[in-house]
């Protein structure tokens, strides 16, 4: 509101204006408010400036990888769950796609339309908080977070309603989807889909155009599209900054051929664009949704034809082979590399982790700024550490 | 009402005693941030003593500008020159018995003298209220002391601009 | 109804007379006024932040608390015993003298200045003559108490959010008494007596543009003062943790928070006196209006608590001393204006329009020059 | 006065030799501010007491006034220099700052 809010870092040479400047050393985490998780971060302040970063990963470790290794297929479902928790659905899509290459399974239409309204609903709910997490890192006391916790209680409903539970969904099959939606669910999510818009309108004029939450993200955390390409950023991040790449439009995966929706791009790759690019892809999720709602169709929600090796879940052993399968998660791409040896047990297992690739530019991000727009920019990257550190 | 004048008598000889006890601190007192925070507290008593002695504006001026503005300008100083967690070095010289010697005879000298003269001016009414009203020093500053008023102004002013450019870094051109 | 608190002391004081020597009455009517004080301070500190809950919940879709007793309304005594009998951890490499003076010394100034609080008609704790000079005085001392809190505590957040407090609060408080300044040049007193009584007949000072200009100001420094959102910069939970009282605990933590509340409701209870007419009012009783007025400015502080993200600290100094502090010196020179212009009336076409025209083009001005900033229009191309 | 003057005095006078003892054997240069704030107040008390009874009683209050503002300056001045010091020698300690020039 009164200055340009540019921060003008002067690099304080100590050796040349004989000046002794002390710096302060902070462990931001990982018992801090605003890290969302048990993340730490090494800050090295001067003054209020951030002069170096380092993160620090690794407390909510799970030896996910590990697990995966020693357990069937499909006993791997229910721990992808807990990866980025708060899109279930999203990380069951990727893990049973890349199943399903493996052993070349063909998912019937509905399964592929459930699968598509499971994971766009992921993302709303995904955006939603994230954003409402953000301003609350910026110190809006609760109140845009409680709006978005609003609107993702509903969707939650619909995820209790078809899986049973709320958050950790184990929703998804390989060959299709667990239980088929009843008309009552599809009309529930219809509903929800219908409101959804206003909601998005209200949550806008609440707080997009503020002056203090424009003063705090534009040109804040800017992230140059050459560098968000070099560190393999991916989803909305990379969006923000300028560049076209996703996904569902990449790999033309499931059945996102048949919708027409865009991808909304950012200008300068801030905490703003950042921001602003979640809404606009909310709004294009919401495009998603009402034609795929219109369009799927009554039919098998399980591939009616399953390979043998399919027909008992538990003995399920897939050919010797490898596959990766990956899928646009509301954070980037959400890929699982499997290596299979016939054996029931993949031979390898690996998660590329949006949440940690996009984690790796934080340093880059937030030097020259203050601490408070340090914790800024991480709201803005959107990570879960329960897929940060697996 | 004597017993009321009694406990005033009693409370600011009280202020008094806590005022030297605190000065005494202020002087000795290793940790700097700790002398700061006893000067405070003599600056406090002062305003008190101010106070009882009719001068309410000056006392609430001395708390305003003293401790609200130049103790939080040494304390803030003392934190930006003393290290986080740097060892307690030496807070005194070796002058310190001289010092002492000094003091004391200046002390034992002027002391007896201010007892010795008896005849200081008591004014009789204790219970009137304050002689000067914050109109009558207002009036006064823009009158008969406007001259000085004026050039503590500039002399504010010069301060504030040198207090600037003292302190702030050195821009590399 | 008017004099009920006044006519209660009266009887007191006249009980104690009968009883006692005269002396004693004088200090059975001190007594009462300070335990009043005393009591009165914790109490609205207890129900104030029933009152944030409620209203900030209900701000967010929620209830707020609702468990103990009828509306929750026993929650702040819950808290109160929870807050008692919790651990007190004074960290190790803490300063342990200055970890316990702190919070006295952040509450002792709070309560002062409710002594200079025109209340009621006649509901006046101590009627200094250089009242307002006290509010300003006593209410800067809070600044050593952080000082102490945060040097004391031995952590690197208290520190840093000590240095943000005292920043922030040596840069509001030059704005703050600036535009105070008005009020006492149209009043000719510093007393808050003389001041609510120069408002009588609706001639509330913020009906006229500089009284106006000064309200806004004023209340934007107080909130600032007592480290309230969008100000917050020095307990930043967000960032900083709990900035000064990080490592507070128990008893301790309830004083900050005691500290706190009270001197949200003591800067209110002070823009009422100034501009808002005090407890000036029709029909009701002059306490009840006071508390009335006091307790709309606090429920704006609860919405900006509830809406408005934080300043970062240097858009907080730039908001001081580039903005609020020139406005206020205008704001003096406009009063002057008023002052000769308006002919001992209290409205005249001319006395309001000369000053409104002048703040309104050193509103313009002051925004130009500071190059306001302005959200950047974006576009954000769709593309397949 | 409400307590005989000769104990203001008195007080004063004490203040006044803890505050020089101050100044004469901090080796902090802010210790060394700090005891000459005490000096400067102990004579302010004697200031204000005096007008207190004397004929004049404006001239020991306003005298008392220009002390206060004179010491603001002073204080201010003389932080922003320990802090200019403490910026290129890197100490405050004042036994250590004895070049003229640096």
């Amino acid at each position: 509101m009164f200055e340009k809010m540019r921060v003008k870092t002067k690099v304080i040479d100590s050796g040349k204006s004989g000046l002794d400047t002390q710096t302060l050393e902070v462990n931001v985490g990982p018992q801090h408010p605003s890290t969302h998780g048990v993340f730490r971060m090494t800050i090295v302040l001067d003054g209020e400036v951030v002069k170096s970063l380092r993160p620090v990963m690794g407390y909510l470790h799970r030896n996910h990888e590990q697990i995966a290794e020693n357990i069937t297929y499909s006993a791997s479902m229910p721990y992808t769950d807990r990866l980025d928790y708060f899109n279930s659905m999203s990380n069951n899509q990727a893990w049973a796609m890349t199943v399903e290459q493996l052993a070349e399974v063909e998912i019937p239409d509905r399964a592929e339309y459930i699968r598509v309204i499971m994971s766009e609903l992921t993302r709303l709910v995904n955006h939603v908080s994230v954003i409402g997490f953000l301003l609350n890192d910026m110190g809006a006391f609760f109140t845009p977070t409680l709006f978005a916790f609003r609107e993702r209680e509903k969707v939650l409903d619909v995820f209790e309603a078809v899986s049973g539970s709320r958050m950790m969904c184990n929703y998804l099959r390989f060959g299709g989807v667990n239980r088929d939606l009843t008309d009552d669910q599809l009309g529930q999510i219809k509903k929800i889909v219908a409101d959804f818009p206003a909601f998005l309108d209200e949550f806008e004029t609440l707080l997009a155009q503020n002056e203090i939450v424009c003063m705090r993200c534009q040109n804040v955390g800017v992230l140059p599209a050459e560098l968000a390409i070099n560190a393999s950023i991916t989803g909305p991040m990379l969006r923000a900054s300028g560049v076209n790449y996703d996904i569902r439009k990449v790999d033309q995966y499931s059945v996102y051929d048949r919708f027409e929706f865009k991808i909304p791009l950012g200008e300068k790759g801030d905490v703003y664009d950042r921001y602003y690019v979640r809404m606009l892809e909310m709004r294009e999720s919401l495009k998603i949704l009402n034609q795929a709602l219109e369009q799927i169709e009554p039919g098998p929600f399980m591939a009616p034809k399953v390979p043998a090796c399919l027909k008992n879940p538990r003995n399920f052993k897939p050919p010797v082979g490898e596959a990766y399968g990956r899928v646009e998660a509301p954070k980037g791409e959400l890929g699982f590399y499997v290596v299979s040896d016939g054996s029931k047990e993949p031979w390898r297992y690996h998660v590329r982790a949006p949440s940690f690739i996009n984690l790796t530019v934080l340093e880059a991000m937030c030097i020259g700024y203050k601490l408070a727009d340090a914790i800024v920019i991480l709201g803005s990257i959107d990570i879960v550490l329960g897929e940060v550190d697996r | 009402m004597p017993q009321l004048e009694f406990l005033i008598k009693c409370g600011v000889y009280g202020l008094m005693g806590l005022g030297i006890i605190a000065a005494v601190g202020a002087v000795l007192l290793p940790n700097l941030f700790h002398a700061g925070l006893a000067l405070a507290f003599v600056l406090v008593t002062i305003a008190g003593i101010f106070m009882s002695v009719g001068a309410e504006f000056l006392g609430m001026v001395q708390i305003l500008l003293y401790v609200g503005g130049v103790m939080t300008l040494i304390i803030y100083t003392i934190m930006l020159t003393g290290r986080l967690g740097a060892k307690d070095v030496r807070a005194q010289n070796r002058q310190g018995i001289f010092a002492a010697i000094a003091a004391g005879f200046f002390v034992c000298w002027i002391g007896p003298l201010i007892l010795k003269t008896g005849a200081w001016p008591q004014r009789e009414s204790d219970s009137a209220p304050p002689l000067l009203s914050v109109e009558d020093l207002g009036m006064s500053l823009m009158t008969e002391y406007v001259f000085p008023f004026e050039v503590l102004g500039v002399l504010l002013f010069a301060v504030l601009i040198g207090a600037i450019v003292i302190a702030r870094q050195d821009r590399p051109s | 109804m008017d004099q009920m608190f006044v006519n209660i002391k009266a009887a007191l004081v006249g009980l104690s007379d009968k009883v006692f020597p005269d002396w004693v009455g004088v200090l059975v009517s001190i007594a009462v006024s300070i335990v009043a004080i005393a009591l009165l301070g914790p109490l609205i500190m207890m129900y104030l932040t029933l009152i944030e809950r409620k209203v900030v919940a209900r701000m967010q879709n929620r209830i707020g608390p609702n468990r103990v007793g009828k509306y929750g309304l026993l929650q702040p005594l819950a808290d109160g015993v929870k807050m008692l009998i919790k651990e007190d951890i004074v960290p190790r490499n803490a300063d342990k003298v200055l970890h316990l003076l702190a919070p006295i010394l952040i509450v002792a100034p709070a309560l002062l200045v409710f002594a200079v609080l025109p209340f009621g008609r006649n509901m006046t704790a101590v009627d200094l003559n250089v009242g307002i000079l006290f509010f300003a005085a006593i209410s800067s001392i809070g600044t050593i108490g952080i000082f102490m809190a945060a040097w004391g505590s031995n952590n690197k957040f208290s520190v840093l959010g000590g240095m943000r407090s005292v920043a922030q609060m040596i840069s509001y408080e030059i704005p703050m008494v600036m535009s105070v300044v008005p009020v006492l040049l149209a009043v000719g007193s510093l007393s808050t007596n003389a001041i609510v009584e120069a408002q009588a007949d609706w001639h509330w000072f913020v009906f006229t543009p500089w009284g106006f200009l000064g309200c806004v100001i004023f209340f934007l420094c107080g909130v600032a003062e007592c480290n309230r959102s969008p100000f917050d910069l020095a307990e930043a939970e967000s960032e900083i943790i709990a900035g000064f009282h990080t490592e507070y605990s128990g008893m301790k933590f309830a004083l900050f928070y005691m500290a706190e509340f009270m001197s949200a409701f003591t800067i209110s209870g002070m823009t009422t006196t100034l501009f808002l007419g005090g407890w000036q009012g029709p029909l009701l009783p002059s306490w009840l209006w006071f508390f009335l007025k006091t307790y709309g400015l606090i429920f704006i502080m609860l919405w900006f608590r509830a809406t408005l993200p934080r300043l970062r600290v240097d858009q907080l100094m730039a908001l001081a001393w580039k903005f609020l502090l020139p406005l206020s010196l205008v704001n003096i020179v406009a009063t002057c204006i008023w002052h000769f212009l308006s002919d001992e009336a209290f409205f005249t076409p001319a006395a309001f329009l000369v000053p409104l025209a002048l703040l309104v083009f050193s509103y313009w001005g002051l925004m130009k020059l500071n190059q306001p900033y302005m959200p950047e229009k974006r576009v954000y191309p769709l593309v397949d | 006065m409400i307590i005989p003057l000769e104990h203001v005095l008195l007080f004063s006078l004490i203040l006044f030799a803890i505050g020089m003892v101050g100044v004469l054997t901090r080796r902090n240069a802010i210790g060394i501010l700090i005891s000459i704030e005490l000096l400067l107040n102990a004579v302010n008390v004697n200031l204000v007491c005096f007008s207190r009874v004397s004929e004049d009683p404006m001239a020991g209050q306003m005298f008392a006034f220009f002390v206060i503002a004179l010491a603001a300056a002073a204080a201010a001045v003389g932080l922003a220099i320990v802090v200019a010091i403490y910026r290129t020698r890197n100490t405050v300690q004042t036994d250590e700052i004895q070049l003229l020039k640096w």
